[in-house]
């Protein structure tokens, strides 16, 4: 039997990957992919946790997590298409206008 | 009736003071004088009325017109007492003011700002008469400051004259410092009376330690020392004499600068129980005499010579105060307002003659011209030189046999000298303006001429006041003043000197006198060169006493400069300091004080700093954190998480 | 395994203001695309009716107090959402009234901008509600999906491409921070609803976990340290977004806030407690501070913003009945104060076309009626008396005070001196400076009554504060177990008054 | 057995995700997600979540990930020169610190929740599936609609902000 | 028939908010000649109605009197209470007072948006009645603030200075730094009164009334802590000596009326003596606090008269003069016996005649010279003796000269503060020299002498409206001076009754009799 312990370091890595991913990558793309690593992230705990506790709570969470994910993704995309039509980049450096 | 006519007597000249001065403008010279000496004179009726009253019941009467200040434990009321020694000062001041006045009718003729100078004179005496007939300190206080605000304005009469200004505030602000000692005398008798009425505290007086007493005698005496223009204080008098004559015969002679006489004879009763503040005030006395005497060999100008004299002749009130002799001192008080009103309006009758000359050394040879006045004079000069038996004669003389008689052979001496010294100097003045050669130009020599009669006959009335004046209190020790001014007084100074040394002492006195006429005679009728010579071969001595000890220079430097000083650096310190704090603390940081007001700047005056100084410092350096970078931003969001685990870990650890 | 859902028809009547809005969001939609050459005035008009609609109902619940529970508790229909529940239909009724001139600014999708903003509404209502941190999750995620699009609404402009890309990047990350905090939570206590996790261990998953929750709520009302997306997202989004931005979602945020502290986290008081003083000292100072350095409107009301939430963390981190209270009427006064600036700022952008300070000068000469309500609004965010703001600031502290946070109070009171600077710049440049145009400005009616909302708001609370205080203290009944003399205060000691 | 494949999945998992942060071509990170995405769902198996297992392949690996791909190529975005920024060494080194601490901690956490009303078992008994599907439309109910407005207003969204500009609707007006 | 009107008719809600209407009124105006006279009859009603309350006063009583009190919210157990008492009273007839003569001079001086100006002075008056007959902390808290307004306005739109930016700023800044601390110390007491009720079941568990904060005992510690934090509030308004930087500023930068109202209505220093010592006597009688204040009062006495000596400025040398008056008032009102408080009272009402005369005199020769440094005046007798002569009085009052009222207030303060400690009276009578220095040294330069080169030939005396105003002024300096009692007959009920407090004070003291009414 896997410890409960394995899923949550399991998630915690790649929950830190994905947040390192946000801090460091310039690229507006990969920072929603490490967004999205983040999000299984917690799909794994939820999972995990619903399977131990016995309790479906967890998986529902989970499946909503997927759900909104899925309209992030859509909305999120959009905009970066518009922001790419009005700069032509995708770069996280390249946007500055707005600051102090 | 009689409580009628006290509460009357300051009524008129306030009366006067006010019609004229609101109205003065409105009506003709002719109106504002009548009004002004009228009002006067009709209160030197009352008081003739008073006075009858009082010598008729010898009681002391208190009238009390209204309730001025209270609350609490305190009552103050603008209340009278009329005892002898009101009286006294009372005939003085109308009798005296009131000659003055007519005297002004004829001096002032033609000036500018007649109506204003009566107005002022009114308003003198209201304030003159108050401070001597009060029944309480507070009273007595509205007239001391009152006198001196009307010294103030009639020294600055003339206005446009930058020295008559400039001796207006020197002389208010010098009372001021004397007024801030009586102001204490006053706290410490409420503090130890619980009331500020003559009668109750005089009723009490036994309860006082000798401390008290002396701290209360000391303070009384220095608002006396600043408004009798004693040493310390007595720089402004002789620059009081900026102003019109009439003004320095009557305030800054005969009545005004005898308050603080008044004031230590009011009080004697706390500066009896006090020793050593008598001898403090007797030494004073002495001194100033001595002093100021010395100063008037030299002075050339009939007004400054006049005024030292004045305040050498105060000294000598003082001194017979300072041995106790207060009857005396009020009898020479007496006597002085006599001679010296007599001797000032005879030199303003002089600078009238020459058309506004006041240096004795373009005078000379005015006697043939101006015979009354030069008569008049001369007996000015007789009684204060103390030449019997004219008034200054018995009245110093006193003083000085107290001072012998109560072996207080120091102040003896030096009222002795004081008194070569005033018989030498006033005959130089007397010789030099009426003797000799004329030194006037010519322009003003033909204008010379004999004064008014409205100026004459208020002089003829004090000239013969100072040929009898001095009998009031005749024989000395037994005359009628002293039984009059017993009641007030006590007996006091008594001695039991025998009637031969109380006339070895007059005959001393007397010789002193002449010697110091003998001696005017030989420098400036006989050998007039020998001044001169003399001068030049004890210059160094002969420039300080010009030059008045270079007193006022060293006043000056050691209180104007540097209070001057400080508050130059004290502005400096407001505007770059305490401003520089608020504004951002660049100034203070080139200082080298960066250090300790780093805390001022950022941490009290930190939100405060931002304001006028524009930097907006911290505001600049934070809004760099929002750099623009959305990576940035979501670090500050992680590097919070932590900071917030961080306070999270230290609570549960706690 | 059976099927049960315990729900009678009648328990929908508690969902009724929700199901009309959304019934009327689809109407508006259908109307839309129907009627392409219906000016959008009418579709602005026609969701206002409908947002009308739901407050009516609204009041109705709250003036019948009519309350209840739905689904397992973790639908919530109690005075305090429904105090919210009001406050969020206000705001966005006043903002659709103030976007409706500027919205003749967006190229295309006119209508759609209206179905956003009551969408946004919709989600917030349910935040409002929520019980649970599934509902939390999903709620915040769909109000803040409004604001994503509506942000960058203004498809040519780049500082809104710009603004709604950043928002967007950091609202995914805050979610994905909330998705895990809740994994953790649930974890930990095997549990969703707050009610059922009183009794909780402070174990490190749980502490992490409602700390990376308590993030994405700071995230939402915008307090330090997860401010960051604050002043670029309202510096480039269309005005009348950053005006429901700025309020709307903090109401909804701060309801979640007070569900989660008081019911989940009761237990653990003294440990938040010290965390809001922190985000609240910061808050305040920080915001503040660079505010000071601001010369854009909308840019100095952002950080305004993040200094106004500190103010009412104080309240928070109170932890009484009577902070709460001061939590809700701070954030009504916030209302008319914050929304009135914006509808200005609205106004003289639409008139003279730019959002920055140095464009307000002479706006006293030019438009008197605009500058002195800004005055107003101005005065009553700085909380100068007798202003609304005032008696928001006065009640929060006092509220503070009674609980001994003195350091918390005097950071506020210096924060206050503070504020005052940089909002008396404005008014400097507005009554002093001479006008480089004195050409008088127009006013559209809609913003008008904006304006005047904002005005009678603030005037009226701030002279007769008393109906709104009755009613947020009905609104917190939830909380009067709180309410009661704290322990921690000294007793005065026992002396018989002998007067009054 | 079931170790083994938990080893596989995990650390597969991370590996991907790694390499999804770490790759210079968004195209090619767009793959490591996908395999990510794959080995998360093998995780689920493992914890005997099949209708998740399912959603997470189609939903997540079929459509968000097709939709993440079709932008990358929508915008033709070239390998960019530098992937990182200049300022990551700044905060890598703290961010990784913070987070080993905070892993620590989590693995110091018990996770002893209260246990469900759902044990294995039961579970087991009616399929994943059902029971999901039972809880997702009595207790859940409202979440569920609540997510569907919010996936209508999505689509509004992504509509209004992407579609491209016609002359049709500039003559709306 | 007035009695029944007196005493049911809300004349203080008319005084407070009548001139607010009137500047609401004046909204409606545009033509500047009838917007000047209906200012003018807008506050000679309001000094009308000033008076007809004091006339009604009833003298050498403790009690509040024309009480108004409607509960304000509840809730926070604020209340709309107004009253006015012997502390109160005379400042109310002076604020109408100057605010007239104020109207008086703007006549033609206030060359532009006159109506936003008149409006501004009006409700400045509003907001000042208002903080003298608040009886509830809080409502006196929104006046306190409210007044910041105006001024700001007052002194940032018609000030004269370059710096009048910097000044309304610095001004505003610097009293709401102090109000904000006030407001803790209101608060303290709010909760201090809170934990009292509780502990004793009253109905009312928060109160932020005068009379019943009153009747709650407070422990000497609290007491100390919240003296402070009002201290800060009142003396950066007062201000009192380290916090005064701004007010040369604000004088010497502001419009000459809104100087007259800064320097004439002593908001500060009314503060202690109503809400600072009575409320927390133990505090105030602590030696630590006397300590301090006094020191600061001395201070602010020698530092201002030694700064005045220096000025070049007319308007400076009076700000600073003012701080020196204000350090006289500080020290009496620390003396806590009956002459200090009694006489910084009154002092605090002379300085509305005298301070804000040499205001307006300073007004006078600014309108002549267009400015008030020295270099420009010179020998200004010879021209214009009336304004020298009304300078003259005026100034003299100012410096204590016995028969003007400077002095009656500033004898009663040194005597209480030589009865309180004779070392302080010494050090404060100092004050009365340097005083009469830097007054008359000024006055010498500027009125004396030979007429100045920069005096223009043409300068002419004092127009009707501007002796209307000296002479209105000068009547009553004199009328205080000579026969004070009915304004000391006024404020003796209250000030024994603050004395008997004080006297009585511990911790257990409870209720002043100032508690009855009077009806």
């Amino acid at each position: 039997m896997i410890p409960l312990s394995a899923y949550v370091t399991v998630s915690a890595v790649l929950f830190v990957t994905g947040l390192l991913g946000v801090l460091i990558r310039r690229n507006f793309i990969i920072v929603l992919m490490a967004v999205e690593i983040m999000l299984n992230a917690a799909n794994i705990n939820l999972v995990a946790f619903s399977h131990y506790l016995e309790s479906m709570a967890g998986q529902l969470v989970a499946l909503f997590v997927i759900a909104i994910a899925a309209g992030e993704a859509a909305v999120g995309l959009a905009i970066i298409i518009v922001v790419f039509r009005g700069k032509i980049s995708t770069n996280v450096d390249e946007m500055s206008l707005l600051k102090w | 009736m009689t409580d009628l006519l006290i509460k009357l007597i300051p009524v008129f000249p306030l009366l006067a003071a006010i019609a004229n001065g609101l109205a003065g403008s409105r009506w003709s010279h002719e109106t504002a004088h009548r009004l002004a000496w009228g009002s006067v004179g009709l209160s030197f009726l009352s008081t003739l009325g008073v006075f009858i009253d009082v010598l008729r019941t010898g009681a002391a009467r208190e009238v009390v017109a209204y309730q001025w200040i209270f609350g609490g434990d305190l009552t103050i009321n603008l209340a009278y007492l009329v005892d002898p020694l009101t009286c006294i000062m009372l005939l003085v001041v109308t009798g005296v003011g009131f000659l003055i006045h007519v005297y002004s009718v004829g001096y002032m003729h033609g000036e500018t700002g007649f109506t204003r100078f009566f107005t002022y004179m009114n308003l003198f005496m209201v304030s003159m008469l108050l401070l001597v007939m009060g029944n309480n300190y507070v009273v007595l206080f509205i007239g001391w400051e009152g006198v001196g605000l009307c010294s103030y304005l009639l020294i600055g009469y003339y206005y446009d004259k930058v020295s008559a200004a400039k001796a207006a505030s020197k002389a208010f602000v010098v009372n001021r410092i004397g007024d801030a000692g009586f102001l204490l005398a006053i706290f410490l008798v409420f503090i130890n009376f619980h009331t500020l009425d003559y009668t109750q505290v005089f009723s009490q007086v036994g309860q006082l330690s000798p401390d008290m007493a002396t701290a209360i005698a000391l303070c009384l005496l220095v608002g006396a020392v600043g408004k009798s223009a004693q040493i310390p204080l007595y720089t402004w008098l002789p620059d009081a004499m900026e102003g019109p004559t009439p003004v320095s015969a009557l305030i800054h002679a005969a009545t005004m600068v005898t308050a603080g006489v008044y004031m230590i004879v009011r009080n004697h009763a706390i500066f009896d129980l006090s020793p050593a503040a008598m001898d403090v005030v007797g030494l004073i006395g002495g001194a100033t005499a001595l002093f100021a005497a010395t100063i008037g060999l030299v002075q050339t100008d009939i007004k400054r010579v006049l005024a030292y004299s004045t305040v050498s002749q105060l000294g000598y009130m003082f001194l017979g105060c300072g041995i106790g002799a207060y009857t005396a001192a009020v009898f020479h008080l007496m006597t002085h307002a006599f001679f010296k009103a007599l001797l000032f309006l005879s030199a303003g009758s002089v600078i009238h003659a020459l058309g506004g000359e006041q240096d004795i050394r373009h005078m000379g040879g005015l006697s043939s011209k101006i015979p009354w006045t030069y008569r008049l004079f001369l007996i000015g000069t007789i009684a204060i030189a103390g030449i019997p038996p004219l008034a200054g004669f018995w009245s110093k003389d006193e003083i000085m046999a107290h001072a012998f008689t109560h072996h207080r052979y120091l102040l003896y001496g030096m009222a002795a000298a004081g008194a070569f010294l005033t018989a030498f100097y006033m005959f130089r003045l007397t010789y030099l303006t009426f003797y000799g050669q004329s030194r006037m130009d010519h322009h003003t020599e033909a204008h010379v001429h004999e004064s008014p009669t409205v100026m004459i006959a208020p002089l003829t009335v004090l000239g013969a006041l100072s040929l009898v004046g001095g009998f009031l209190g005749f024989p000395p020790e037994q005359g009628w003043l002293h039984h009059f001014l017993a009641p007030v007084v006590g007996a006091g100074g008594e001695h039991d000197a025998s009637t031969g040394l109380v006339l070895t002492l007059m005959m001393i006195a007397t010789g002193i006198a002449f010697l110091g006429w003998g001696l005017a005679h030989y420098f400036y009728s006989i050998s007039p060169a020998t001044p001169d010579r003399w001068a030049a071969a004890a210059q160094p001595v002969y420039r300080l006493l010009l030059n008045k000890y270079y007193v006022d220079e060293l006043y000056d430097l050691l209180f104007v400069e540097p209070t001057k000083k400080l508050g130059l650096l004290l502005d400096w310190f407001d505007r770059t300091v305490i401003d520089g704090l608020v504004r951002g603390v660049g100034q203070l940081a080139e200082l080298g004080a960066a250090g300790s007001t780093w805390v001022e700047k950022y941490v009290i005056y930190g939100g405060l700093n931002v304001i006028g100084y524009g930097n907006h410092l911290i505001a600049r350096q934070w809004r760099q954190l929002q750099s623009g970078m959305v990576h940035h931003y979501a670090a500050i969001i992680v590097a919070g998480l932590f900071l917030l685990a961080l306070v999270v870990q230290f609570i549960v650890q706690r | 395994m059976t099927f049960s859902l315990n729900m009678s028809p009648a328990d929908l009547l508690l969902l009724l203001p929700e199901i009309i809005l959304t019934c009327w969001l689809c109407v508006l939609l259908i109307v839309d695309f129907s009627f392409p050459r219906l000016p959008k005035e009418h579709l602005a008009h026609l969701s206002i009716a409908g947002l009308g609609g739901t407050l009516a109902c609204l009041v109705c619940f709250d003036l019948f107090g009519i309350t209840g529970t739905l689904f397992s508790n973790m639908f919530v229909v109690d005075r305090m959402a429904l105090f919210f529940k009001i406050f969020i239909v206000a705001a966005t009724i006043l903002v659709i009234l103030a976007s409706i001139e500027f919205v003749h600014r967006f190229a295309f999708f006119r209508g759609e901008y209206y179905f956003l903003v009551a969408m946004s509404a919709l989600g917030m209502m349910f935040m409002a509600s929520a019980n649970d941190l599934l509902s939390v999750f999903v709620t915040l995620e769909f109000s803040t999906f409004g604001f994503y699009v509506l942000v960058s609404y203004l498809r040519e402009d780049v500082a809104s491409n710009e603004a709604g890309l950043k928002f967007f990047i950091l609202g995914v990350f805050a979610a994905g921070l909330l998705a895990y905090g809740i994994s953790l939570v649930y974890g930990e206590t095997g549990k969703l609803v707050f009610s059922d996790m009183k009794s909780a261990q402070a174990t490190p998953g749980l502490i992490i976990g409602f700390l990376l929750i308590f993030g994405a709520l700071g995230f939402k009302i915008g307090a330090v340290p997860f401010h960051s997306w604050i002043p670029d997202t309202y510096h480039g989004s269309p005005t009348p977004v950053t005006a429901f931005l700025s309020i709307a979602p903090k109401g909804a945020a701060f309801a979640i806030l007070l569900r989660m502290f008081f019911v989940a986290l009761a237990t653990f008081k003294p440990t938040w407690v010290l965390i809001l003083v922190a985000a609240s000292v910061l808050s305040m100072t920080y915001g503040n501070i660079v505010a000071i350095a601001q010369r854009n409107i909308k840019r100095l009301l952002a950080y305004s913003g993040i200094a106004q939430v500190g103010n009412v963390l104080i309240g928070l981190a109170a932890g009484t009945k009577m902070g709460n209270d001061a939590i809700l009427f701070y954030l009504l006064t916030y209302l008319f104060a914050n929304l009135g600036a914006f509808a200005i700022v609205i106004a003289v952008s639409q008139a003279i076309g730019s959002e920055e300070i140095d464009d307000y000068s002479g706006l006293g000469r030019r438009s008197p009626f605009l500058a002195f309500s800004m005055l107003i609004f101005l005065l009553s965010l700085a909380g100068v008396p007798p202003l609304a703001g005032f008696i928001g600031k006065l009640y929060i502290f006092v509220a503070a005070i009674k609980e001994g946070l003195y350091t918390l109070i005097t950071v506020g009171l210096i924060n206050i001196v503070i504020s005052m600077y940089y909002y008396l710049i404005v008014v400097k440049k507005m009554y002093i400076v001479e006008p480089h145009d004195p050409s008088p400005l127009t006013v559209s009616g809609p913003m008008k009554a904006v304006v005047y909302i904002g005005l009678a708001g603030t005037l009226i609370i701030g002279v007769y504060p008393q109906p709104a205080i009755d009613w947020v203290v009905a609104a917190t009944m939830m909380f009067t177990d709180l309410a009661g003399p704290a322990a921690s205060l000294p007793v005065p000691p026992p002396v018989i008054p002998s007067g009054g | 057995m079931i170790s083994l494949f938990f080893a596989y999945f995990a650390l597969m998992s991370i590996a991907a995700g790694v390499l999804t942060v770490a790759l210079k071509n968004p195209v090619h990170c767009g793959l490591a997600l996908l395999a990510l995405l794959l080995h998360v769902s093998g995780l689920f198996i493992l914890l005997n979540a099949e209708f998740l297992w399912a959603v997470q392949v189609v939903v997540y690996a079929g459509a968000i990930l097709v939709l993440y791909l079709f932008v990358l190529m929508l915008l033709n975005l070239k390998t960019e020169e530098r992937y990182f920024h200049t300022s990551s060494t700044y905060f890598l080194v703290p961010a990784i610190l913070g987070s080993l601490y905070v892993l620590a901690q989590l693995f110091r956490s018990p996770f002893g929740g209260a246990k469900g009303d759902a044990p294995a078992q039961a579970v087991l008994q009616d399929g994943n599936t059902f029971a999901i599907g039972i809880k997702m439309f009595s207790d859940y109910l409202l979440q569920f609609e609540i997510v569907g407005v919010f996936l209508l207003g999505a689509i509004i969204g992504a509509i209004v902000l992407a579609k491209a500009p016609k002359p049709v609707d500039a003559s709306r007006e | 028939m007035l009695e029944e009107l007196s005493s049911t008719f809300p004349i203080l809600s008319c005084i407070l908010f009548f001139p607010l209407a009137g500047a609401a009124l004046l909204w409606l105006i545009d033509e500047e000649d009838m917007l000047r006279t209906s200012a003018l009859a807008v506050s000679l009603i309001e000094l009308a109605m000033t008076i007809f309350v004091m006339v009604r006063f009833v003298p050498d009583s403790a009690a509040m009197q024309f009480v108004e009190k409607v509960q304000w919210i509840p809730a926070l157990g604020i209340s709309y209470h107004l009253a006015v008492d012997g502390i109160s009273v005379l400042f109310v007839g002076l604020t109408a007072f100057l605010t007239v003569l104020v109207v008086i001079y703007s006549w033609d001086t206030i060359r532009h948006q006159l109506k936003l100006y008149m409006m501004s002075l009006l409700a400045l008056e509003t907001a000042t009645m208002g903080i003298f007959i608040s009886l509830d902390l809080i409502l006196f808290f929104v006046f306190w603030e409210l007044m910041l307004i105006p001024s700001y306005f007052l002194i940032k739109l018609w000030g004269g200075g370059a710096e009048r930016h910097y000044a309304a700023l610095k001004y505003v800044l610097y009293t709401l730094l102090g109000s904000v601390f006030m407001l803790v110390g209101i608060a303290l007491l709010d909760i201090n009164y809170h934990n009292w009720a509780t502990v004793h079941h009253m109905d009312r568990v928060y109160s932020f009334d005068f009379l019943e904060l009153l009747t709650v005992p407070i422990p000497l510690s609290q007491q100390v802590l919240i003296f402070w934090l009002m201290f800060l509030g009142f003396a950066f308004k007062a201000p009192v000596f380290p916090f005064h930087t701004w007010l040369p500023d604000a004088l010497l930068e502001g419009p000459v009326g809104m100087a007259v109202m800064l320097a004439g209505v002593k908001l500060g220093t009314f503060g202690f003596i109503r809400f600072s010592i009575p409320l927390l006597p133990d505090a105030a009688m602590s030696k630590t606090v006397v300590l301090v204040v006094m020191i600061l009062g001395l201070a602010a006495i020698v530092y201002g008269a030694i700064m005045a000596l220096v000025q070049l400025d007319l308007r400076r040398l009076l700000a600073y003069s003012s701080i020196s008056h204000l350090g006289f008032v500080v020290v009496g009102l620390f003396a806590l016996n009956y002459q200090g408080l009694q006489g910084s009272l009154l002092t605090m009402i002379n300085l509305g005649f005298s301070t804000a005369g040499l205001f307006f005199i300073a007004g006078f020769l600014y309108t002549r010279q267009h400015t008030t440094q020295l270099s420009a005046f010179g020998g200004m007798a010879k021209h214009t003796p009336l304004l020298a002569s009304f300078f003259l009085l005026i100034g003299l009052a100012s410096i204590g000269l016995p028969g003007t009222n400077g002095f009656v207030g500033e004898f009663l303060i040194l005597l209480g503060t030589f009865k309180a400690n004779w070392i302080y009276g010494a050090i404060a009578v100092t004050g009365i020299i340097t005083g009469a220095a830097y007054f008359l040294w000024y006055y010498e330069r500027a009125i004396l002498g030979p007429v100045g080169q920069a005096v223009k030939d043409s300068i002419a005396d004092l127009h009707p409206r501007e002796m209307v105003i000296a002479t209105s002024l000068s009547v009553m300096i004199l009328w205080i001076g000579l026969y004070p009692a009915p304004f000391l007959r006024m404020m003796n009920g209250s000030v024994q009754a603050l004395v008997d407090r004080l006297n009585h004070a511990t911790v257990a003291a409870a209720g002043i009799p100032s508690q009855e009414k009077v009806d």
